[in-house]
């Protein structure tokens, strides 16, 4: 715990704790904590410490070229890299002018749908967890591994697959790779009936969340709440339909919402919103062998590759929301600056200080993962 | 991105009419659906409110601040998004580096107190009327504020921390034979084209 | 809304629906670890049979993981491009990114299949790696991530020069040559991985990586500073050095080197005369030695020790037989390949430094030897290869039977020698296709076509010429005879018919010694009213008269020098193609050695002699 | 062409012998008569040059010590058989130069293409020699001279073509 942690608290009444919630804790993501104040089992104040995961990505990147970055972003959202690697390439494509190839934009499509599957899979468990349900845990974490197994074979990495690069893509697809993509969706789309069954119409778990941590679309629009979890206060948009990026506006889907702004319609947006990623992804898998040409752009040498001065933000939709890269260049080598703007930064500070504040400690953990908050973009 | 995507012709004539109210302001559209705003960091509320007020920009995606010390200045940046309109406003004002004092936004946005939080945090900057400006992250850092130009990160490291020092054989081996490592890693780093040859 | 009736809460016996997982098999994983995929980035591989020693790779890591290990065993080759280095990875700090597959020039890199390793602390050292082919337990494992086509991160196309085309050019002496602008310039400096390869195969050494750096990032003035530092016949290099830097670059292996000579010349020309002569001024030595140094023959070696010993305070005169200075650079190179004025500039800058030249001064009747080693401190001989060689075969002491370099100063000279309507070239050497190209635009200006054939002994592939030379000449409508064995020149009544030629069936014995054996069978006689010799030169070293030609060492019919190119007496130099044989930028780096010598000594002799 | 080494007359002069013993004797002086002109020759020409007629000499002083050593051997017959299974052959590349004439100073070029010339010169006696000789020992020893000079003659062929082809730089 931090040393400001430590403080005493100053004589609270009787009934009045402090709790520290994290960063040892099942119920918390990665290296991060609240220090709620309770009065009795009811939160009244919430504090969130951004946890010891800092490792300064943003001031590593203006010390290395722009192609070494491609390395380290990955890194800033584990459960979901691939729109790390994406919009941070999306910048610099913008900045240099390159023209990715058609081929690649449809890869990273593919990319960034199935690590939106995998990373709602992740979240459904830990969602899951919370309410003392560990089955759907396993079941997430053992189904979304096959979608590891398609990024290994693809990228050569299973959680960082350091596979987008300015330009398009590292490597084309390898032989047979969309079956073996089309045998994973169907197998993941044969187990969606069991996860109704284990955890959507659980009324263990469909009853702890209905009415929790519940917001407004005012208040979400107030607080800069964005992807499902704003599409859970009832606002359709989303980036991908909205201010669209790559060939999403070749594909057809849904951008799914629902009204009660609470922790339940947070997961049944998820919920509807994985339907949608294996649609899109059914139309990428027809689609992307007549999509024929290069991988990548020519990029300079990386060694000796300056950027024309200027600065571009970037936004794709990750699984948690708005990611944006805001990536300045002074014409050098490397960029001068880059900012991570991580959805996470709203949902897991502001936001979730409100949401549990007037909470009951049992219904933290549950709040905090229905928010889907990946501590790492707080911290990058 | 392709024509199609472009919000249509009333859009960006509404945005490009409706700026014209705030003086000062320097407009250009960088892409379909991002216009750039150069402003005089004083007209910056005046602009926020007039989008917020008249172009439903009720979204703050983020506030981004670059150093730039060679000007003596920090630049802010401030992302907002209309849901009505679906076009980025980036307005960017530049500010002293010193005192390095600037208003909070807080009352027209509640992001504004996370971003501004976190620019204090890492660039030393101070938001007048910002709810917090406690530490953050950087609890246990007593140094400069971290994401400053002057800041050198990797020399920070290199003075805090040792290098894993390895003997495995096939070095000894190696050495006995006259030969060893002839260029480490570290060499290379911040090594400027001074010598370029290895 | 949602699909699903999730507020129904079913019937009591619903969990009894779990009861079908029984009929499903389970996910169970085996304990042992599991084959990665064929993209895997594991360990790394490094074939150690193409790795050169680069150390790209180490560039590349932005972990850096990689240090580059010397190791004395393995062979160092400078003129090729081979370092006797490798990577050793640190697998405490390697993320597997691959980047260093990628990029790696030669693609002796490869990450493999192979993901397990752990030790206790004792064995800390097992994480740092020399890898090579054999993965790093011994156990060979399959390639995972390695080098593909089009993921490159070599740029391995070269920029494209501008040239004149053959119909452009065949006509006259315009410089074919156009040079880069500055955006081809930077694009193609931008190529440079900064190995230093280059640095180490170039005879003098040239800072190529440093200013391929400067012209990368527009500082084309420091450019000039780092070419000036080891060359001062800036301009003629930047134009025909043979560029022993470009056979040894890391991207040559896959692709084409870096246009490092081009790279040079756009340098040369972008930054005004007066200002390169500031830049080559600098570290001038500004007190006077007060020591004299003579130097006989104006060409790359001597100018170079020229310059050298005049920026270090001494007085330098610089004896010319011929009318104007540059040596062969002048005298033997066309003006297509190298304009006169660029010779010009680099010469004014070396006089600019003090340097006096005299023109038309030929030691032996201007002026002898002995009386420059009486009036002077120190005397260099740079004389140059600028006697042809004949063949001597039947027919040969004809008067139309030339010699290649006499007609090339002729033709600079300017003077009249009689263009042939047609002409045989025997020679397949640069001389050759400068004597062939020289004519046929000759010939095309007078008489409005051409007509020159080449024949030489080699094969095309053996020749000594340029590629690029031979394939302007065909360019320019020269035919090329290879494996031609001249037999005869054919007289008919004291007039010249041609030249008589065997087949060469073989031409170098099991050693790769040259033995030609022709075929008798395949004779054939190629007429022409000129035959031109352009085969071996050699130095006129008549000058040295008899008495010192006795007295100096000599070795295997060069003159004997030490390894900085002192001769046996000890007040004179030798440097140049005379003692290293044909090559401009060699040349450079001897007068360099020499000047070093030089200065020693008139040093070394002002201590004894204040 | 020196008197020793007319062509008619060096060729009656061998084929009248009809020993080994014989043979080599004029063959030795053939050798011992071309070292001593080179022995004589290397102090007249440039010191420049003077290594490639000291070579000379002392490949000559080679041969004639060869010839020496084979007219005492035992196991003589033996050895020629060898040698001759493996002829070496003629390439004509000296055939189409000019022999000079040695003037008071010739230079390296020259001597080179002399030493060629008498090389050939030889090569040829002993060929014919061979030819015109019934099979047995003394055809085999022909044999076995002309292929010796034959290669001697080739190392001097790719001496010459580095010297005067091959770029040069002397």
């Amino acid at each position: 715990m931090r040393p400001e942690n430590y403080q005493a608290v100053s004589h609270p009444p009787s009934h009045e704790y402090e709790v520290f919630f994290g960063p040892n804790h099942p119920g918390i993501e990665g290296n991060y904590a609240l220090k709620v104040r309770l009065h009795g089992d009811e939160v009244t104040a919430a504090r969130a410490d951004g946890g010891y995961l800092h490792r300064g990505f943003e001031k590593l990147m203006e010390g290395r070229l722009w192609i070494q970055n491609i390395a380290l972003v990955p890194r800033i959202c584990v459960p979901d890299p691939v729109p790390m690697e994406v919009c941070y390439s999306l910048a610099i494509e913008a900045l240099g002018g390159l023209e990715v190839p058609e081929r690649a934009q449809w890869i990273r499509v593919m990319q960034l749908e199935l690590s939106r599957i995998a990373a709602h899979l992740f979240t459904f468990g830990g969602n899951a967890a919370t309410t003392g349900m560990y089955t759907p845990m396993f079941w997430g974490i053992a189904d979304r591994d096959l979608i590891l197994d398609l990024f290994e074979e693809l990228s050569g990495g299973r959680v960082y697959h350091i596979y987008n690069i300015p330009g398009g893509v590292r490597r084309d697809l390898p032989e047979g790779y969309l079956k073996r993509v089309s045998d994973t969706l169907d197998y993941i789309e044969s187990r969606l009936p069991d996860y109704d069954n284990l955890m959507f119409t659980n009324q263990v778990f469909v009853r702890r969340a209905t009415g929790v941590g519940i917001m407004t679309q005012e208040q979400a629009l107030d607080w800069g709440v964005t992807g499902p979890n704003l599409r859970a206060t009832g606002l359709p948009f989303d980036v991908r339909r909205d201010d669209p990026y790559l060939i999403y506006d070749q594909l057809e889907f849904d951008v799914p919402v629902e009204e009660a702004g609470d922790a339940w319609a947070r997961t049944l947006v998820r919920r509807a919103e994985l339907k949608q990623s294996l649609r899109i992804l059914r139309q990428v898998v027809a689609r992307l062998p007549e999509i024929d040409g290069p991988i990548r752009a020519p990029i300079p040498n990386p060694l000796a590759w300056n950027l024309p001065l200027g600065d571009v933000y970037t936004r794709v939709e990750s699984s948690k929301g708005e990611l944006a890269y805001y990536v300045v260049s002074n014409g050098g080598d490397k960029p001068w600056r880059v900012h991570v703007r991580g959805p996470s930064a709203m949902h897991a500070v502001q936001v979730l200080e409100h949401l549990v504040t007037g909470a009951r400690i049992e219904d933290v953990a549950q709040i905090m993962f229905s928010l889907d908050a990946c501590p790492p973009e707080v911290d990058r | 991105m392709t024509p199609t995507d472009a919000p249509g012709h009333d859009v960006t004539t509404t945005l490009d009419f409706l700026l014209q109210e705030v003086d000062g302001l320097r407009t250009r559209w960088v892409a379909p659906r991002r216009l750039r705003v150069d402003l005089p960091a004083e007209t910056l509320p005046a602009l926020l409110e007039l989008l917020k007020g008249r172009a439903g920009y009720v979204h703050l995606s983020a506030i981004s601040c670059v150093d730039w010390p060679d000007d003596g200045q920090f630049e802010l940046v401030y992302h907002t998004w209309s849901y009505e309109l679906n076009v980025l406003v980036m307005a960017h004002i530049r500010i002293p580096r010193d005192p390095g004092v600037y208003l909070s936004i807080y009352d027209l946005y509640r992001p504004a107190a996370f971003f501004e939080r976190d620019i204090h945090e890492m660039f030393g900057l101070w938001f007048e009327g910002s709810p917090d400006m406690g530490k953050f992250i950087l609890t246990e850092w007593e140094g400069p504020p971290p994401m400053r130009k002057e800041f050198d990160g990797e020399a920070w490291v290199m003075e805090q921390f040792g290098w894993q020092e390895y003997r495995p054989e096939w070095l000894t081996e190696i050495e006995a034979k006259g030969g060893g490592i002839s260029k480490r890693p570290e060499q290379l780093r911040g090594d400027k084209g001074e010598d370029g040859t290895a | 809304m949602s699909d699903i009736d999730y507020k129904q809460r079913g019937s009591l016996l619903n969990p009894l629906r779990s009861l079908g997982f029984f009929g499903r098999p389970p996910v169970t994983q085996p304990l042992e670890p599991r084959p990665a995929s064929i993209n895997y980035r594991g360990f790394h591989l490094n074939d150690w049979e193409k790795c050169v020693g680069c150390g790209t790779c180490q560039k590349v890591c932005d972990n850096a993981a990689i240090s580059m290990v010397h190791i004395p065993d393995l062979p160092a080759d400078p003129a090729k491009g081979v370092r006797p280095e490798r990577p050793a990875i640190d697998y405490g700090r390697c993320c597997w990114c691959g980047l260093c597959v990628d990029i790696c020039p030669t693609g002796a890199l490869a990450l493999s299949r192979e993901y397990v390793h752990t030790c206790v602390d004792a064995d800390l050292s097992s994480y740092f790696i020399l890898p090579d082919s054999h993965g790093i337990h011994g156990q060979p494992y399959e390639k995972g991530w390695a080098k593909t086509a089009d993921a490159d991160l070599i740029s391995l196309l070269r920029e494209p020069m501008p040239e004149l085309e053959p119909e452009q050019r065949i006509e006259n002496f315009d410089e074919i040559v156009g040079g880069y602008d500055p955006q081809q310039a930077l694009l193609e400096a931008s190529r440079c991985v900064q190995c230093g390869m280059c640095h180490d195969a170039c005879p003098t050494h040239m800072h190529a990586p440093q200013y391929i750096r400067a012209i990368w990032e527009g500082k084309l003035e420091e450019a000039v500073g780092w070419i000036y530092q080891t060359n001062p016949f800036a301009h003629i290099c930047g134009r025909v050095c043979t560029r022993r830097c470009e056979t040894a670059c890391s991207i040559g292996h896959r692709g084409e080197p870096i246009a490092i000579r081009w790279l040079k010349r756009y340098a040369m020309d972008a930054i005004p005369h007066e200002r390169v002569k500031q830049i080559a001024a600098a570290g001038r030595c500004e007190t006077p030695s007060g020591q004299r140094v003579a130097i006989v023959g104006a060409g790359p070696a001597g100018l170079t020790c020229a310059f050298d010993l005049a920026k270090q305070g001494h007085a330098v005169t610089v004896f010319e037989a011929l009318s104007q200075p540059g040596g062969m650079t002048r005298w033997g190179i066309p003006e297509y390949r190298l304009p006169y004025d660029r010779i010009d500039r680099d010469i004014d800058v070396i006089q600019s430094l003090g340097v006096e030249i005299r023109c038309n001064t030929r030691i032996g009747s201007d002026i002898t030897l002995e009386e420059l080693h009486q009036q002077y401190d120190a005397v260099l001989i740079a004389l140059g290869l600028q006697m042809g060689r004949g063949t001597r075969i039947p027919g040969s002491d004809h008067p139309q039977v030339r010699r290649a370099v006499d007609l090339l100063r002729q033709a600079t000279a300017g003077e009249e020698f009689g263009t042939p309507q047609s002409a045989v070239v025997i020679g397949g050497g640069n001389v050759a296709m400068d004597i062939a190209r020289t004519l046929a635009r000759l010939q095309r200006q007078r008489f409005g076509t051409a007509q020159v054939t080449i024949t030489a002994l080699e094969e095309l592939s053996h020749f000594l010429a340029d590629p690029v030379e031979i394939k302007e000449a065909h360019e320019e409508g020269i035919t090329i005879l290879p494996a031609r064995g001249p037999r005869e020149v054919v007289v008919e009544d004291g007039n010249l018919v041609g030249l008589a030629t065997w087949r060469v069936t073989s031409i170098f014995d099991e050693q790769g010694r040259f033995s030609p054996t022709y075929d008798q069978e395949d004779a054939q006689i190629h007429t022409a009213e000129m035959v031109v010799e352009a085969i071996g030169q050699m130095s006129d070293t008549g000058l040295l008269g008899d008495e010192l030609t006795e007295r100096l060492a000599w070795n295997r019919g060069r003159l004997q020098v030490d390894s900085d190119g002192r001769t046996s007496e000890a007040w004179l130099w030798a440097a140049g193609d005379m003692v290293r044989g044909p090559d401009v930028v060699s040349a450079v780096a001897d007068g360099h050695r020499v000047a070093a010598s030089i200065h020693a000594a008139l040093s070394a002799a002002k201590e004894q002699n204040p | 062409m020196t008197q020793h080494e007319g062509t008619v007359h060096g060729i009656a002069r061998l084929r009248d012998k009809t020993t080994l013993r014989e043979i080599l004797e004029v063959a030795t002086s053939f050798e011992a008569s071309a070292r001593d002109f080179y022995t004589d020759l290397a102090p007249k020409v440039s010191k420049r040059i003077r290594y490639l007629v000291e070579e000379l000499a002392a490949e000559e002083q080679r041969h004639f010590d060869l010839f020496n050593d084979l007219a005492q051997r035992t196991d003589l017959h033996e050895q020629i058989q060898q040698e001759i299974d493996t002829p070496a052959s003629d390439s004509q590349f000296s055939d189409c130069l000019h022999l000079p004439h040695l003037g008071e100073a010739p230079d390296d070029q020259e001597v080179l293409q002399y030493a060629m010339g008498r090389e050939h010169t030889a090569m040829v006696h002993y060929g014919e020699l061979a030819e015109t000789t019934p099979p047995g020992p003394i055809c085999d020893l022909f044999h076995y001279l002309a292929s010796e000079e034959t290669k001697h003659k080739l190392e001097l062929e790719k001496l010459y073509y580095q010297l005067v082809h091959r770029g040069g730089g002397v």
